[in-house]
């Protein structure tokens, strides 16, 4: 529409002087490029404000998308008869949407309320994209409510350098679910509880046995991308005592890296017992899911998004009618008993999105009220309609997550023991590096080799050895 | 070749020429200037290098050129600008415009449509497409050739990826080499049937010499519009562990998924200047025959 | 006779294997959006409209394709206009170096065209006021497709005799007039190829329209296209397979009509 | 009325494309400008359209000064050699097109396009493409289209030459009565002599952007001013030997003539004498040039010899049946011959 009413405005203007033609259709470019913006209407003297996130009604986290315009909106404006506010919606590549956004807050535009990956929050922070919560909307930030109903392990989701950035939307963790009915095939137990590696080993290997085409599915290589390092490496480095960013230092070619990488030798390196293949597909992660649910994989490494939207017996993406029936989930053990970070028997990794504000917002203080607003108990329960997952409150987790007994087990048994990954800028790149090193093994490279390689090229990204622990 | 036939002058020409040089030059050439610009910087999209950015003169070129992973991709992309374009592209849409310039039927008019068809699909939609005939458990090539299970894109990424470049791209060589083909006069080709040369020698001896120039344009596009071509990407995703990974989907790592975008405009300055000794090669291969006549005629005031 | 039946013959066999070659992928969109549950493979489908009734409640679906035919039919015309006028001039009046230039142009214009042109291209458009508008969005493009139309247009102008020019010139037609009288029918069929061109171009283009555009009201269905995953990245495939089939149209039949009215080709071939 | 004064042409890269030109076409006058390819003579014509701007000098028609005026300005109409008739219209609204520039309604100028295309016998063919038409319609339809803007002067450009040497003939003559009969003010270009003497009331002979001869048919043919016009024109070229002048005598190929009166010597004396204007003598005579037969020629009604004499060629022509067997001896014997002192014609 904006684009006719442009241009009708140029013709009149072409027509004004006919004489020189030529030199009007120049000119109309200069015109066009200067005269045909978005206007922003901030309608007489109320307050608009815009919440982005990355998801589309319709699209990708549509629930998440129909909650903000149909409940969070109208129930904000009730309360609020002077604000209006919008929704910017994505629905893309995690990566596309942080560089929108990143583009927006680097030019000091964009909308109030951002939803931004916790992983994100350090590196946007040192690029002065957004500022300490408190600097931004006030001394209302730390009176609110709701922070004494988030624990503080995921109140971190949202923290930089001891400043809190954003409010957590909530929590994840990862298991290793296995397939009830292949277990029974190959004789092996139920409730399973590895307690050791070498358990998981010993189960693929009487899987394989009992012909399991692929008994155990480790997320490697680059083409699955943060899945990999999430529900692969980074799981299995705690369980070998080790955290990849501790005290200002990176973990390198380490015993514990070493280890973590001779695991996934021992799946990929010839045993038969993974599909080296799978991991390099371009679309090996979303094969995966559907080789599970058609019973072909014995044993998967996955959060529990894997459970609520991929096996989910209706809506999932690879749905399983018997989900309850046949899916059974563990905790992910230790290289050895105690072997664990903190001297723990179990590990996980887990993450979660967090919501922060615009620095750069024309109306800082409604916008808090608007993210606090998000983030009470009402709206996470009217967010969690018909969905269950984890919360940031615990308010509203012990009363939802009764409904599903693997989010509860998540709640109680996982989040205790589980770990953060480092919010700094570099991140991402030390993500992939590890990427490159499972790929390294899975195509047939020694894990000591792959671990040097890896070291070899994390001191490029992270500045030298120096800041590389032993 | 007259100058000015319309009655232009240098006024009115100028003003033909403004409305497209203003936009170029504001859309075009001033963010081009500054990606180059940016090549000289450390600068990041996030981070503390996105707060202030350094100027580390040629520092992004010395890193990319002793980066092991920028030499395989470099390699790559020649191979895959070689395979697809030159090769692939240029060679079948050769001959498919030789074989069809004399024909008419429904059969010729069928495959220049499907031709067509693949080169102006969305670039968004043809990657679901190869993806299914190619995917290694039940791709539709596997169906057809009783190949269950092999893994085309996995254990041959570069040829798939190459192979889906000239069934993308083949109909603009076929365009253009068609459109050449109707300047070569029947009666050369009718004289050099008669003296009895076989086809390679009519290529050789009537229809190359003609059609040189649209040869050099063919070569020059194509290779360009291939050096930057990202669609593979969806494909292979520059995978298994880079063995795909051409220029282009290499700058999209560095720059939109590592955030270093310092990096990523250098590389893009380096593409370019790969592209450029590219095109002066095609100038000397094609020219050097019939020279400085070629040439005054393509740089120079026509005559 | 025996050389030029085998010949024959030769060919025949050759124009089915590129017959094959080229439809074989494409059997995926004829049967994927009419599956129940389409997958990654060519099958047979369990026949079902459910996925188009599926991608019509999606809300921008189909207002992204009316997107695209905006920001694409904008760009073509804007880029077939310019371009005409431009190759038009450069191709009539003597330019010292002009066909380097040219060729200079082309390779900055793979330059803006990559990821790494994003930065400037997205503050430029912020300080032009044009983010989140058609406009930007067309304006960005354009600028991107020109040099290639310009450097293809010239030479169809080259193509056409000037006398053509001259004689309406001496009956007293003024140069906009030669232009709308005389060019532009005679370089038409070079005009329709180069704004099909450019549609096509346009019409897959994602990462420009997507950091430019902030209204899903406005975005194109490039970018719609690549919503219809679910959190974890897992691609729906009832959604893409119909809305790829449905955002494919039109630029098909675009292409089918300036094939039938104009012949879609290159009269007369591009040299440099 | 056309006229031009010291009109120049110098061309981007310093070639004199016209050098000085004087010129002055009267009413009505059926001009032609003939020469070499490259002599100046298309763009000259150009010039006078305004197709191209000379560098100095001044253009008049019907006494304005239309030097300056762009081509539209100048109430001409051009017929270029490949007639330019838009192909993409049909033969109606290509004759109509100078029309709808001057803004005469449709209907108008449908009338006008019939009207004139009935004039040339052009009607059947009113909605045909120009693909469709030979290359005989086409060239009417670019004098349709020429005659319907009804201009103070037609500019044609080799208006024959894209024609069979047959068709060139039957079209010569409709040219000539039709430019009688509409009597405007006509400038021509070609490059062949036979139809610029055919069909020119005069014309001019040019050679490197200069005007070598201005005349009328008769004038041109009879009395070539230099040895270029006299070498370039007449269907079979002129005999042009080295002649040398020992008192009284002239010595031309073996041949010793009276010398006319008033020539004085010269670096170079040039005997011109047109096959056309000999006899062919096989007896001995002292006023001709002695040879032998080497080649014969049959021209139709006429046969053209060559005769070998010492030193150089001779060409005459006889009537045919009185051609001599190649190998006779025989003589040339010159009825009017022209003198060149340094190439130019020796007026006695």
């Amino acid at each position: 529409m904006r684009l006719s009413v442009c241009l009708h405005v140029l013709n009149r203007e072409a027509d004004m002087r006919s004489p020189s033609r030529p030199a009007v259709i120049g000119a109309i470019t200069v015109l066009a490029l200067t005269s045909c913006g978005t206007g922003t209407d901030s309608g007489g003297g109320s307050v608009t404000l815009t919440i982005a996130a990355n998801s589309i009604s319709g699209g990708k986290n549509s629930e998440s998308a129909d909650w903000i315009t149909k409940w969070v909106i109208p129930e904000f404006q009730k309360a609020h008869p002077n604000v209006k506010v919008t929704f910017q919606p994505s629905g893309v590549d995690d990566e596309q949407y942080k560089t929108k956004i990143s583009l927006d807050l680097k030019s000091k535009t964009g909308a109030d309320v951002i939803d931004l990956d916790g992983i994100w929050v350090g590196e946007f922070a040192q690029a002065g994209y957004i500022k300490p919560l408190a600097e931004v909307g006030g001394a209302a930030v730390e009176q609110w409510e709701g922070w004494s109903q988030i624990p503080q392990a995921v109140q971190g989701l949202g923290i930089f350098d001891g400043k809190k950035y954003g409010l957590p939307q909530g929590t994840d963790g990862r298991v290793l679910f296995y397939n009830k009915t292949l277990f029974k095939k190959a004789g092996l137990p139920e409730p399973w509880q590895p307690t050791s590696w070498q358990e998981i080993i010993d189960a693929g290997t009487r899987l394989k046995a009992a012909g399991v085409p692929v008994p155990i599915q480790l997320n490697a290589g680059t083409a699955m991308g943060e899945a990999t390092t999430m529900q692969g490496v980074l799981p299995l480095l705690a369980g070998a005592g080790s955290e990849i960013y501790t005290a200002g230092k990176w973990t390198g070619d380490s015993q514990a890296m070493r280890d973590a990488l001779g695991l996934y030798q021992q799946i990929y390196g010839g045993s038969g017992l993974g599909d080296p293949k799978l991991q390099q597909e371009a679309k090996g992660r979303d094969k995966s899911f559907a080789r599970f649910a058609e019973g072909e994989i014995g044993i998967l490494a996955e959060s529990d998004y894997f459970w609520r939207s991929v096996v989910e017996p209706t809506a999932g993406v690879a749905p399983m009618k018997d989900r309850d029936q046949v899916v059974g989930y563990t905790k992910i053990p230790a290289k050895r008993p105690g072997g664990g970070i903190r001297g723990q028997d179990h590990v996980s990794m887990s993450g979660g999105a967090v919501r922060v504000l615009n620095p750069f917002s024309k109306n800082p203080g409604p916008a808090w009220e608007l993210l606090a607003f998000m983030h009470s108990a009402a709206a996470t329960k009217s967010e969690l309609a018909g969905q269950v997952r984890i919360s940031s409150r615990t308010d509203v987790n012990d009363e939802v997550l009764t409904a599903d007994p693997m989010l509860r087990y998540i709640a109680e048994e996982v989040l205790p023991i589980t770990a953060y990954r480092p919010g700094v800028a570099v991140y991402p790149q030390v993500s992939t590096a590890l990427q490159e090193a499972t790929a390294a093994v899975v195509s047939g490279g020694s894990a000591a080799e792959a671990s040097a390689a890896y070291q070899t090229k994390l001191e490029g990204l992270v500045g030298g050895a120096a800041n590389i622990g032993g | 070749m007259s100058g000015d036939a319309a009655g232009l002058g240098k006024g009115r020409a100028t003003a033909f020429v403004l409305p497209a040089l203003v936009l170029i030059t504001v859309f075009l050439i001033f963010p081009a200037l500054w990606t180059i610009y940016l090549g000289l910087t450390d600068y990041r999209l996030t981070g503390l290098s996105a707060a202030n950015p350094r100027i580390v003169g040629l520092d992004n070129y010395t890193g990319a050129l002793g980066d092991p992973r920028f030499r395989t991709s470099l390699w790559l992309t020649l191979l895959y600008v070689g395979g697809s374009a030159i090769v692939g592209q240029a060679g079948l849409g050769f001959a498919l415009a030789w074989i069809l310039r004399s024909r008419t039927g429904a059969v010729s008019r069928l495959v220049e449509g499907v031709v067509l068809l693949s080169w102006i699909l969305p670039s968004t939609v043809v990657g679901f497409l190869w993806f299914a005939l190619l995917d290694r458990d039940d791709g539709t090539l596997n169906a057809l050739l009783h190949t269950p299970g092999f893994a085309w894109l996995l254990d041959h990424p570069l040829l798939s990826i190459i192979v889906f470049n000239v069934w993308r791209g083949t109909a603009f060589s076929m365009m253009l080499y068609s459109a050449a083909l109707e300047n070569v006069p029947p009666s050369h080709l009718e004289t050099a049937r008669l003296a009895d040369a076989g086809v390679p020698q009519q290529l050789r001896d009537v229809v190359f010499p003609r059609i040189r120039r649209h040869v050099l344009t063919n070569l020059l596009l194509i290779s360009l519009w291939t050096f930057n071509d990202f669609t593979p990407f969806v494909l292979t995703g520059g995978g298994p562990e880079g063995r795909s990974e051409i220029l282009p989907v290499y700058v999209y790592r560095v720059a939109l998924r590592d955030g270093e975008l310092g990096v990523g405009a250098a590389i893009s300055f380096l593409i370019l200047l790969i592209n450029l000794v590219f095109a002066l090669a095609y100038l000397r291969l094609l020219r050097g025959r019939n020279g400085r006549r070629e040439i005054a005629a393509a740089g120079g005031p026509h005559t | 006779m025996i050389r030029h039946t085998l010949g024959r013959l030769t060919a025949t066999v050759f124009l089915a294997l590129v017959l094959a070659f080229f439809t074989l992928p494409m059997l995926w969109l004829a049967s994927a959006p009419f599956d129940d549950t389409p997958r990654i493979t060519t099958s047979v489908p369990e026949f079902t409209l459910n996925n188009f009734a599926a991608i019509l409640d999606n809300p921008y679906a189909l207002g992204s394709i009316r997107n695209s035919l905006i920001q694409g039919g904008g760009a073509a015309v804007l880029v077939v206009v310019l371009a005409a006028l431009a190759a038009y001039a450069l191709s009539r009046v003597r330019v010292p170096g002009r066909d380097v230039l040219l060729y200079l142009l082309l390779l900055l214009s793979s330059v803006v065209t990559g990821t790494a042109a994003m930065v400037p291209v997205f503050e430029l458009a912020t300080r032009l006021d044009l983010i989140d508008t058609h406009l930007g969005v067309i304006l960005v493009v354009s600028g991107g497709l020109l040099p290639a139309a310009i450097f293809i247009l010239k030479d169809f102008m080259d193509e056409t005799p000037t006398t053509y020019e001259e004689s309406a010139r001496v009956f007293g037609a003024t140069p906009l007039q030669i232009m709308r009288h005389i060019v532009v029918p005679l370089v038409r069929p070079g005009l329709a190829t180069i704004a099909v061109w450019a549609l096509a171009s346009v019409w897959g283009g994602f990462l420009f329209q997507f950091i430019l555009l902030r209204d899903p009201e406005k975005a194109p269905g490039s970018v719609i296209l690549y919503t219809l995953y679910t959190e974890g990245g897992a691609p729906r495939l009832d959604l893409i397979s119909t809305f790829s089939l449905l955002y494919s149209l039109p630029v098909v039949a675009m292409y089918l009509f300036v094939s039938q009215r104009y012949g879609f080709r290159f009269h007369g071939g591009i040299k440099a | 009325m056309i006229s031009l004064h010291d009109l120049t042409k110098i061309f981007p890269g310093g070639v004199r494309a016209l050098d000085g030109i004087d010129l002055t076409v009267a009413d009505g006058e059926f001009f032609a400008l003939l020469g070499p390819s490259g002599c100046g003579k298309t763009t000259l014509l150009r010039t006078i359209a305004g197709l191209e701007t000379p560098t100095s000098g001044k253009i008049s028609i019907n006494d304005t000064d239309v030097t300056a005026l762009p081509p539209g300005n100048r109430d001409l109409a051009m017929v270029f050699q490949d007639y330019a008739i838009f192909p993409h219209m049909d033969v109606t609204t290509n004759i109509a097109y100078p029309l709808r520039i001057k803004k005469v309604p449709r209907a108008q100028r449908t009338a006008k396009a019939a009207e004139v295309a009935a004039r040339l016998s052009l009607t059947e063919l009113l909605h045909r493409r120009p693909a469709e038409l030979s290359g005989g319609q086409q060239q009417r339809v670019a004098l349709a289209r020429a005659i319907a803007c009804h201009p103070a002067a037609f500019l044609f450009d080799e208006p024959l030459s894209n024609l069979d040497a047959r068709l060139r003939l039957e079209a010569r003559t409709f040219l000539k009565r039709l430019q009688r009969e509409l009597a405007v003010t006509t400038v021509f270009v070609t490059h062949d002599q036979a139809e610029a003497l055919a069909l020119a009331d005069r014309i001019a002979v040019m050679s490197h952007g200069r005007m070598v001869q201005v005349g009328t048919p008769t004038e041109i043919f009879h009395r070539p001013a230099t040895t270029f016009v006299a070498s370039f024109i007449g269907s079979t070229p002129m005999n042009l030997l080295p002649a040398r002048l020992a008192g009284a005598a002239l010595h031309v190929a073996g041949a010793t003539l009276p010398a006319p009166a008033g020539l004085t010597p010269a670096d170079h004396l040039t005997y011109g004498v047109r096959p056309e204007y000999m006899d062919l003598s096989l007896t001995e005579r002292p006023d001709a040039f002695p040879g032998v037969i080497s080649v014969l020629e049959n021209l139709g009604t006429h046969t053209l010899v060559t005769l070998e004499t010492p030193g150089t060629l001779i060409q005459l022509v006889v009537p045919e049946g009185d051609e001599p067997p190649i190998g006779t001896p025989a003589w040339a014997v010159p009825r009017r011959a022209l003198i060149y002192r340094d190439q130019t014609l020796h007026t006695p």
